[in-house]
């Protein structure tokens, strides 16, 4: 089971990281990020059944800086919504080349 | 196939799925709620995987607090609405997907290479003797005890930064 | 005048000279307009005449660095502030401090916008090239190579001409290509002498001692002999010259052609040969250099035959003078090795005289184009007398200075490489053709631009410019035996010490050759 | 310091002592905040709290000068207490003071009062010192996540100016989603090794028979770290971020954040796996290799100053990259030696580019340059000598920084990178020259408004400024230092390079 | 090591000729003030050059200055010959005053070397020169550059007498190359005439292709023989160089296109008649009496070189003899009254040539030093004609070009208005045309002889039909110029006036020189008189050494002519068909209408081919010249400017920039495209480990 939860893992993490280049709202690519944070916890969940409970100690931390991510984050988007009226990545490119 | 691996694979089926909807709607609202979906089902997991602690502590944490604050904010910007066409076209899809499919068969090759259920059970022992949240605290307040401290700095300049950012200008 | 004696055999003579212009350059920053001319050519002066005695007092005939010193820098990596002159060097260092003063008086009246910039950077470039004369090791060596860059891209890029900026721009970047490259051999010399030897070094005697892997060598020589090759300039690393040169100030080309030129094959002597010697002698590698060369001469003969600017004109000439030059260094006989260095400074002398005439010429008319004159002889003719012989000291004429540098290279290559010698000679009737109808289309023909008939002859400001390389020239020719003399040793030395090195076939044949012949630095 | 401290980590309460310098800085914050909160107010200047983190930051050094003569026992703690840590801290530390004290002019330029401004500095600074200074994985991530969190934020800090916010959005998009793989990379890494001490990971994992789940999660962990340190292709943040963010805070980014990930690339990849150099050095060359070439090109047609430096910054990047592949001692002095030199000349650069753009940074194109040489004559000669020491020419710090790293490559036989390495610097020398081109070559732009040059920006370019020539000129001493740092850090790492460095790539 | 090493064993050698060497300076002959005798014209020539550049307009202190230090210098020099004709087979001197180079093995020192050759051809340089100084007083009265004119000529004077002192190779080298350079600064004089400016600068260019030669030559000696001292070359060359060998052969080639270069042979003698665009004095003294003959020197100075070299010797021989029936068929169709002159120059030179090339060094020099008397002379009367047209043109208010002046269409009857130069003008040419008693007969006709002696029946059969071509020519001359009708205007006519005291005193002077000179040396073939071979006698010591080699290698020369008959014989069959050819043409000419230039119809077929030079010129021009122009130019436009500027410099900068502007392209600005980067890195680098 270990091993299916790594291959399980792997797909939620290419999923993300998909999700990422398939989005272009910024709040739905951070969801995508959030789901491959997660889906590395579900690998240090899996391997922490041979390595130990350490791993799971990771996960802890990976789930607060999770929440620190997620409050800073939303807060920048909040920011540039002001700016931009907009969560569209394309429209950002006031910095380019 | 037991019962346990019958959950498991019927949660993982689900977190899959619900991940792909994720990715797919085109509401940022419905995309939130399946990966509150995926989370419940990766939760799910983790107890079949012996982390009951840290099952809760993704219920909580995740789909509790992350993914309101998400909603939160959706609502809050207006976004809930569909017609915003943030997803690329068809072409992009099938590029990105493609490029998917790579990245999962790399990570596939080299998660193959892992120990997998032969490298045995250290864990089951460990929660057995110590309980399941003494197991996770014990380790995480002694041997981690200046992890944790720096987390709660983390959190300060999360909470710091989110105001300061977000605060609108005077 | 025992103080004297003590004075310039001692070793902090040298470091005086080599510091004493950056530092007066930097001087210039902060002195009132109203000295500052006055300031920096006494700069010069002082730097001139305080070097003048080392002239007399360099020890003839003797082999060893002189005015040696060497004391640790960044003794971590074995690099340590080593100088010393000798036979190779001395005449070079001196030609240098020689046109200093004379480039500062160019400038009197040719700058006119940031000043004090254009001074300071003029001295520290001095420094920079004095240093890289009399540098005894690598880091420091490369160092000043590479100080001199930016203070000349200045003055091209600021005070030049028209396509200013592309010139610098080119020169810098040409000339940092070859030298990057140098580094990393450098580097290389250094990681050997730490593996060979376990001890960091940079010393340049001590590399001799190196014995080096035979591709190796090779290579290192190639990253060497690139550096320099760019700053000789030899064909075809040589297309940043024209432009440098036309854009760059009077003073500019005078320093560029003068003495930075010199620096390539100064390093090919001092470094790429007697490091590698394998290398830089192997008849393949040989070969390649001397038609190289060959080509120098006469490709870029032909082309200043074509040239309608009078500084590129010049400037072609310049390289086909270091095409002559370089077949004596890898013909590398005493004889020839002497006469490249004698003809470096000869070269200095007269193609410094010639972009100073050349300037002279567009402070009058603000022009370079020869169809611009004519018939100059009638109205200024005391300029048309001195564009005349410095014309002819460039083609060698007898009895004046180019033709001394150039009998002897040939004389001394056609001992070895008959049939170079051959082509190169080929290469006196081609700077005939390219000289001889400037001259004509410049100083005789018809007067038939009326703006040239109210032209004034030259200024004693002037005179006291052009009259000293004059005099030179004419000095070098008829009596170029002291020079000669302060050379010969030297170059009878190295010719005959890496011919040694190459000869002893092992490597401890070759560290016992090192051995016996190497020059200990002793301060006498 | 004879009668050394000496830490066996046996309780927590020791890395409380060993993390000194950490929690003087991290205290000092909040009281900064707490100091804001209580007595601020609505004070239309934030020069106080800018002070008293200068105080904070002269404090943490104290407290990292006393951390050089503690020692550690026993060789599995999760923070190290070495040379190379204190040395590093130095450096952010001087850093920090650098950049606050440059920013105290712009955010009154700018008109940026919250406090946390300088709190957040602390914090980043907090958080770098962790990561430079941790071998273990968790800290490590912890420490970047503290640091990155704090930068983004800073970052974003002028929102008054979209392409603030723009910046700080995209660099925390990506630097989440880089977060991602890193820590793929690291559930992979303890899995396989099945603990996450770097320390320990040497001796659990064969590195000749290395599987290819570990080969895997160091890709992943060196493509999280060059993600920080912009190795390309993972540097396609950099110049929005450096752009678009207040430009005390670019030069923070240039110089410290940048720097701290390169120490922790080094404590992880040299120290900790040097034994996988086999595996990990394809990788690594690649990076190298990439973000020496594609910076340098791409800052030939910019014509932005701080996008233009900001690509210099990945460029350089690229030559500590070769430092870090060479994996021998040389290697990691040369990087401490670089980061000291590095820091001198891109805060200095900054600075210039903070006060020449004026309010509202209006004036940070090239062509705003023009003729800067005669009329701004200090500011441009000081531009001059820092893009001169950037471009790596002697006799300025940058040069021997660079010599340094070319030793190191040459030592270790990466020949094909040295030569790289310095055909790329000759791309960079064209457009170093460039601006000083504009700013001597061309005739003048039109007048504007003067620039005050308040006293703190001058201390900063002085301090910069004499860095820069003196570690040119005479560079012994520091070398020294930096050498002295690296020695006896790890012996097994000499032994990666004990071959003959010609017969190797 | 390619190359001819120098063998230990010449050391030796070498170390013997020095002690020779010393040996010479114990010879009885102490040579008076030598140094002084070139120093003077140094010292005129800088106090003429002073007063040129401050008071270019002191005409009077030039005027004493000038000529003085040429007479004092010819004093010296005739004192000289008289010490040393006093002494029996006197041992070359040689004076060293400072060591010019010394490096390694090569040393040459600043050094005269006074002996028979050297001190002979002293004595012609500095004679003529004085008279030719004298003359130009005269000619060059009115020119504003006089003191110029003065001081180049003085300093040429020095020049030619280092060329001619000098003790070794390199010395001679400067003097070469210094009388090059005067020759340069007078054909140029009046330089704001392009096509005379342009005429100095061919001369120059000609020159050096020639000096290459004689470099190649020096550096080949030196590393042969380790020296380039004469003394010492000489001495060693029979021992170091084998007979006939490649070495030898080579070196005494390159010297012999050295002297091609600066005695105008073929085919490098284009040069000369455009020299004539400078001042006549200049083309008397430089391009007829001293200069051109240097390479005559030369290769008389190194007859042991040659002598040792058979093939170079039948090469300098066959050289000589074409370029002598070559220039002088050219000669038989010229209109410029210098021209035929000049043409004339350079086939009595190539009779030099042959004298040297057939081993009859003594020859050669007596007719370099009777040629220059009537050479000279020739030019001079030349001169004083142009003179003479150019003040009535002017004084007619007529354009006076040098196409109105110099042409001899424009002439004819002159002799009633210049008589002294009629006369000296007949005498010359009459010595010219080897007629009894006058000095060219006596030169010319050892000359002829020699080769005959020497068995070289083409040369012999050559040397005898451009004798008698060179008296149809120098004919031709007299009658155009001086006898006939008067083709000037009325007008004109009546300024014709004979030139001042200074120019025909000059003339009368050289005339008497024209015919005594022949005198020094009369072989004891000829009937009637007594044999006088003062020359031969004299400089016996300095040709031994090369007569010896030939001799011992070819035997001694016949006694009779090829075609039978002795020299007495022959001597009087060419004097008698020398005179039956001036009869003829003198008679054919004087009647035939000449039509001024400006009216005359160009000559066409045979005729036009000689007036046209044989288009020498032209085939220059279109085969060597305008190719390596077209070289030069491709170099410069192709090469230079496209290949390697445009293509490997600028090319390499532009392709480096437009990469980074396409790199640059990736930086779209998007988050997308950014993460896009990161994930296609990610799966390159996984797929690199994995894979």
């Amino acid at each position: 089971m270990v091993t299916e939860a790594l291959i399980l893992s792997g797909l939620l993490f290419t999923i993300g990281a998909a999700g990422v280049l398939i989005r272009r709202n910024a709040i739905v690519m951070f969801m995508c990020i959030e789901l491959m944070l997660n889906a590395v916890n579900l690998s240090f969940i899996a391997i922490s059944r041979q390595v130990g409970v350490s791993a799971q100690l990771f996960v802890i931390f990976v789930m607060t800086v999770a929440a620190a991510e997620a409050a800073v984050g939303l807060a920048i988007i909040i920011s540039i919504f002001r700016h931009y009226s907009s969560v569209d990545v394309r429209n950002f490119r006031l910095l380019r080349w | 196939m037991d019962f346990t691996q019958l959950i498991f694979y019927v949660a993982a089926g689900l977190a899959v799925v619900s991940s792909l909807l994720m990715i797919t709607r085109k509401n940022p609202v419905f995309s939130a709620m399946f990966l509150i979906v995926a989370l419940f089902s990766i939760a799910t997991i983790f107890v079949l995987l012996g982390a009951h602690f840290l099952a809760a502590l993704q219920v909580i944490v995740y789909a509790g607090a992350i993914m309101v604050l998400f909603l939160f904010v959706i609502m809050l910007l207006n976004l809930g609405h569909d017609f915003e066409p943030d997803i690329r076209g068809r072409l992009g899809w099938a590029f990105m997907g493609g490029l998917g499919l790579v990245l999962f068969a790399e990570i596939l090759t080299a998660v193959q290479g892992a120990p997998g259920d032969a490298g045995g059970d250290v864990l089951t022992p460990w929660f057995e003797a110590k309980g399941v949240v003494a197991g996770v605290a014990e380790p995480l307040f002694r041997d981690y005890a200046v992890a944790v401290e720096i987390t709660g700095v983390l959190l300060l300049v999360a909470m710091v930064g989110a105001v300061v950012i977000a605060r609108r200008e005077a | 005048m025992s103080f004297l004696n003590d004075l310039y055999s001692g070793p902090w003579i040298v470091t005086f000279l080599v510091f004493f212009p950056g530092i007066a350059g930097l001087a210039c920053l902060f002195i009132p307009r109203g000295w500052l001319k006055r300031f920096a050519f006494s700069a010069g002066l002082i730097e001139f005449l305080v070097s003048l005695p080392m002239f007399w007092t360099f020890g003839i005939g003797r082999i060893e660095y002189q005015n040696y010193v060497s004391i640790p820098w960044i003794p971590d990596w074995g690099i340590s502030y080593a100088i010393g002159v000798d036979g190779i060097s001395i005449l070079l260092f001196l030609l240098t401090t020689f046109l200093l003063p004379i480039s500062v008086l160019v400038s009197w009246e040719q700058i006119d916008k940031r000043e004090r910039a254009y001074y300071a950077m003029l001295l520290v470039l001095v420094t920079g090239i004095l240093g890289v004369f009399v540098a005894l090791d690598l880091f420091l060596f490369y160092v000043f190579w590479e100080v001199m860059l930016v203070p000349m891209y200045f003055l091209i890029g600021v005070w030049g001409h028209e396509r200013r900026i592309y010139a610098a721009v080119k020169f810098f970047l040409f000339t940092a290509f070859g030298s990057l490259l140098m580094l990393v051999a450098i580097l290389v010399l250094f990681w050997l002498h730490l593996d060979q030897f376990g001890v960091a070094s940079m010393a340049y005697p001590a590399m001799l001692r190196l014995d080096i892997p035979g591709g190796l060598e090779f290579w290192l020589f190639v990253a060497f002999a690139l550096a320099f090759a760019i700053k000789v300039p030899m064909f075809p690393f040589h297309t940043w010259l024209p432009d440098a040169h036309v854009e760059a100030p009077t003073a500019g080309s005078v320093i560029l052609a003068a003495v930075l030129l010199k620096m390539g094959v100064y390093g090919f002597l001092r470094f790429a040969i007697p490091l590698f010697p394998n290398a830089a002698l192997d008849p393949r590698v040989v070969m390649t250099m001397l038609v190289l060369g060959l080509i120098g001469i006469t490709y870029a003969a032909w082309v200043a035959a074509m040239q309608p600017n009078l500084k590129k004109l010049i400037a072609y000439t310049s390289v086909a003078h270091l095409g002559f030059v370089m077949v004596g260094t890898f013909a590398f006989t005493g004889t020839s090795v002497a006469g490249g260095v004698l003809q470096m400074v000869n070269h200095g002398v007269s193609t410094g005289a010639l972009f100073i005439l050349a300037g002279f010429l567009y402070q009058r008319r603000h022009t370079y184009e020869i169809a611009q004159y004519g018939g100059l002889a009638k109205v200024i003719p005391v300029f048309c007398f001195a564009l005349v012989l410095t014309a002819l000291a460039s083609i060698g004429l007898p009895g004046l200075n180019g033709f001394v540098g150039e009998f002897l290279i040939l004389v001394g290559s056609f001992l070895r490489y008959p049939w170079v010698t051959l082509v190169a000679a080929t290469g006196v009737i081609f700077a005939a053709y390219y000289m001889l109808p400037m001259i004509r289309r410049v100083v005789w023909n018809d007067l038939t631009v009326e703006e040239n008939r109210s032209l004034i002859d030259l200024s004693r400001l002037e005179l006291a410019i052009i009259v000293p390389l004059l005099l030179m020239m004419v000095l070098m020719g008829v009596y170029p035996k002291p020079f000669i003399d302060r050379v010969a040793a030297s170059a009878n030395w190295l010719s005959e010490r890496v011919e040694l090195t190459i000869q002893a076939d092992t490597a401890d044949d070759a560290l016992a050759a090192a051995e016996v012949l190497e020059r200990s630095p002793r301060t006498p | 310091m004879n009668t050394a401290m000496h830490l066996e980590f046996t309780s927590q309460l020791d890395y409380l002592w060993a993390l000194m310098p950490e929690a003087v800085l991290a205290t000092g914050a909040l009281i900064l905040l707490l100091y804001d909160g209580f007595f601020g107010g609505d004070s239309s200047d934030n020069r106080a709290v800018g002070w008293g983190s200068m105080v904070i930051i002269a404090l943490a050094a104290v407290a990292n000068v006393w951390l050089m003569g503690v020692e550690e026992v026993g060789d599995t703690g999760m923070v190290a207490l070495d040379g190379f840590r204190t040395f590093t801290n130095f450096i952010f530390l001087a850093a920090g003071a650098l950049i606050v004290l440059i920013s105290f002019d712009y955010n009154r330029r700018e008109d940026i009062k919250d406090a946390e401004y300088y709190a957040l500095l602390l914090f980043a600074l907090v958080g770098m010192m962790i990561l430079a200074g941790s071998r273990d994985l968790i800290l490590i991530f912890l420490g970047f996540e503290l640091m990155s969190l704090a930068v983004y934020v800073l970052v974003g800090f002028n929102r008054k100016d979209p392409r603030s916010s723009e910046a700080s959005l995209k660099y925390f998009l990506l630097g989440a989603f880089a977060s991602a793989f890193l820590l793929y990379g690291m559930a992979l890494l303890v899995g396989s090794a099945g603990t996450t001490n770097i320390g320990l990971m040497g001796v659990m994992l064969n590195a000749e028979s290395a599987e290819l789940l570990t080969v895997m999660a160091l890709a992943l962990l060196a493509i999280g770290f060059g993600f920080k340190v912009s190795a390309v292709p993972f540097h396609v943040w950099t110049p929005d971020a450096y752009e678009g963010a207040p430009t005390p805070v670019t030069a923070f980014l240039g110089a410290a954040i940048k720097g701290a990930a390169f120490a922790a690339f080094i404590r992880i990849f040299v120290l900790g796996l040097g034994d996988f150099h086999a595996q990990w050095e394809a990788i690594i060359w690649w990076f190298a290799a990439l973000t020496m070439i594609v910076p340098n090109l791409i800052a030939l047609v910019q014509n932005n100053i701080k996008r233009l430096l900001a690509y210099s910054s990945i460029a350089h990047a690229g030559y500590l990259l070769v430092a870090l592949i060479a994996a021998n001692t040389s290697g990691m002095a040369s990087f401490l030696f670089y980061l000291i030199a590095y820091t001198a000349m891109i805060v200095g650069a900054f600075a210039i580019v903070l006060v020449l753009a004026g309010r509202g940074d209006r004036y940070q194109q090239l062509s705003d340059y023009d003729g800067l040489g005669w009329s701004r004559p200090w500011a441009a000669a000081l531009l001059a000598l820092f893009l001169v020491s950037l471009a790596g020419l002697p006799p300025t710090a940058g040069f021997v920084g660079k010599f340094y790293i070319l030793r190191a490559a040459v030592e270790a036989g990466y020949l094909n990178l040295a030569i790289l390495l310095v055909l790329t610097t000759l791309v960079s020398y064209w457009y170093y020259l460039r601006v000083i081109v504009n700013m001597y070559m061309k005739p003048s732009a039109e007048a504007r408004e003067g620039v005050a040059w308040a006293a703190s920006l001058r201390t900063v370019l002085a301090v910069c400024a004499i860095i820069t020539v003196l570690m040119g000129i005479f560079p012994s001493w520091p070398l020294l230092k930096a050498r002295q740092s690296v020695a006896g850090l790890r012996q097994a790492t000499e032994q990666v390079v004990e071959t003959d460095p010609l017969t190797r790539r | 090591m390619v190359g001819p090493p120098v063998v230990p064993a010449l050391v030796a050698l070498a170390q013997e000729a020095a002690q020779s060497a010393e040996a010479a300076h114990q010879a009885a002959y102490v040579p008076f003030l030598p140094s002084w005798m070139i120093l003077l014209p140094f010292l005129g020539f800088l106090f003429n050059g002073a007063v040129g550049f401050f008071a270019p307009q002191q005409r009077k202190l030039v005027s004493v200055v000038g000529p003085g230090v040429l007479g004092l210098a010819a004093l010296i020099a005739v004192v000289n010959l008289v010490m040393l004709a006093g002494v029996h087979d006197a041992e070359a001197v040689i004076r060293s005053y400072f060591v010019w180079i010394d490096i390694g093995q090569l040393r040459i020192d600043a050094a005269l070397q006074l002996d028979q050759l050297s001190i002979l051809m002293a004595v012609v340089v500095t004679v003529v020169s004085f008279i030719i100084h004298v003359y130009s007083i005269g000619y060059m009265g009115a020119d504003p550059g006089y003191a110029r004119y003065f001081s180049y000529l003085n300093l040429f004077v020095f020049f030619m007498l280092v060329l001619v002192l000098a003790a070794n190779f390199p010395i001679m080298f400067i003097g070469w190359e210094g009388v090059g350079l005067c020759s340069y600064l007078l054909i140029g004089f009046w330089f704001t005439q392009g096509e005379k400016a342009e005429a100095g600068q061919k001369a120059f260019v000609v020159n050096r292709i020639g000096d290459f030669g004689f470099l190649m030559a020096m550096f080949a000696l030196y590393a042969y023989l380790g020296t380039l001292d004469f003394h010492t070359v000489f001495e060693m060359a029979p021992r170091a160089f084998e007979y006939g060998g490649a070495a030898v052969t080579l070196i005494t080639l390159f010297l012999f296109l050295g002297c091609t270069g600066k005695s105008a042979q073929i085919p490098l003698y284009v040069w000369l008649p455009d020299a004539m665009d400078g001042p006549t004095p200049v083309s008397a003294l430089i391009h007829a009496a001293t200069m051109v003959t240097a390479g005559v020197y030369l290769v008389a100075r190194s007859g042991v070189l040659f002598a040792l070299a058979p093939i170079s010797m039948n090469v300098v021989a066959v050289i000589g003899a074409v370029t002598a029936l070559f220039a002088g068929t050219i000669a038989v169709m010229q209109f410029d009254i210098k021209r035929v002159i000049a043409y004339s120059t350079i086939s009595q030179l190539g009779y030099m040539f042959l004298a040297v090339g057939v081993g009859a060094f003594t020859a050669g020099i007596f007719h370099l030093g009777t040629h220059a008397f009537f050479k000279a002379l020739l030019f001079m009367a030349s001169g004083a004609v142009i003179h003479a047209m150019h003040h009535a043109l002017e004084h007619a208010g007529e354009p006076a070009g040098e196409d109105m002046t110099q042409d001899m269409r424009n002439m004819g009857g002159l002799r009633s208005h210049l008589p002294t130069t009629f006369k000296t003008a007949w005498v010359a040419a009459l010595a010219l045309a080897g007629v009894f008693p006058f000095a060219g007969f006596f030169s010319k006709d050892e000359i002829i002889w020699s080769a005959g002696a020497a068995g070289q029946t083409v040369l012999w059969a050559i040397g005898i039909a451009t004798a008698l071509l060179t008296a149809g020519y120098i004919t031709r001359w007299l009658v155009m110029v001086f006898h006939g009708e008067n083709r000037m205007g009325r007008e004109v006519r009546g300024y014709l006036h004979e030139a001042p005291l200074v120019m025909t005193g000059a003339l009368v002077v050289l005339a008497i020189g024209s015919v005594v000179t022949g005198w020094v040396n009369i072989p004891e073939a000829l009937p009637l008189l007594p044999e006088f071979t003062w020359l031969h006698g004299f400089l016996h010591p300095s040709f031994e050494a090369a007569e010896h080699i030939l001799v011992e290698h070819l035997g001694e020369p016949a006694h009779a002519a090829p075609v039978g008959g002795g020299e007495g014989v022959w001597a009087i069959i060419s004097t008698v068909a020398a005179l039956a050819v001036i009869v003829i043409v003198f008679n054919a000419l004087r009647a035939k209408k000449y039509r001024p230039a400006a009216e005359a119809v160009e000559p066409s077929g045979p005729a036009g081919l000689l007036y046209h030079k044989y288009y020498v010129d032209e085939v220059y021009e279109t085969l060597i010249l305008r190719p390596f122009r077209g070289i030069c130019r491709f170099s410069w436009r192709v090469i230079d400017q496209v290949v390697i500027d445009g293509v490997a410099v600028n090319g390499t900068a532009y392709a480096t920039r437009f990469f980074g502007w396409i790199v640059s392209r990736l930086q779209t600005g998007q988050v997308g495209t950014y993460a896009l980067i990161v994930v296609l890195g990610v799966l390159v680098f996984l797929g690199f480990v994995t894979l």
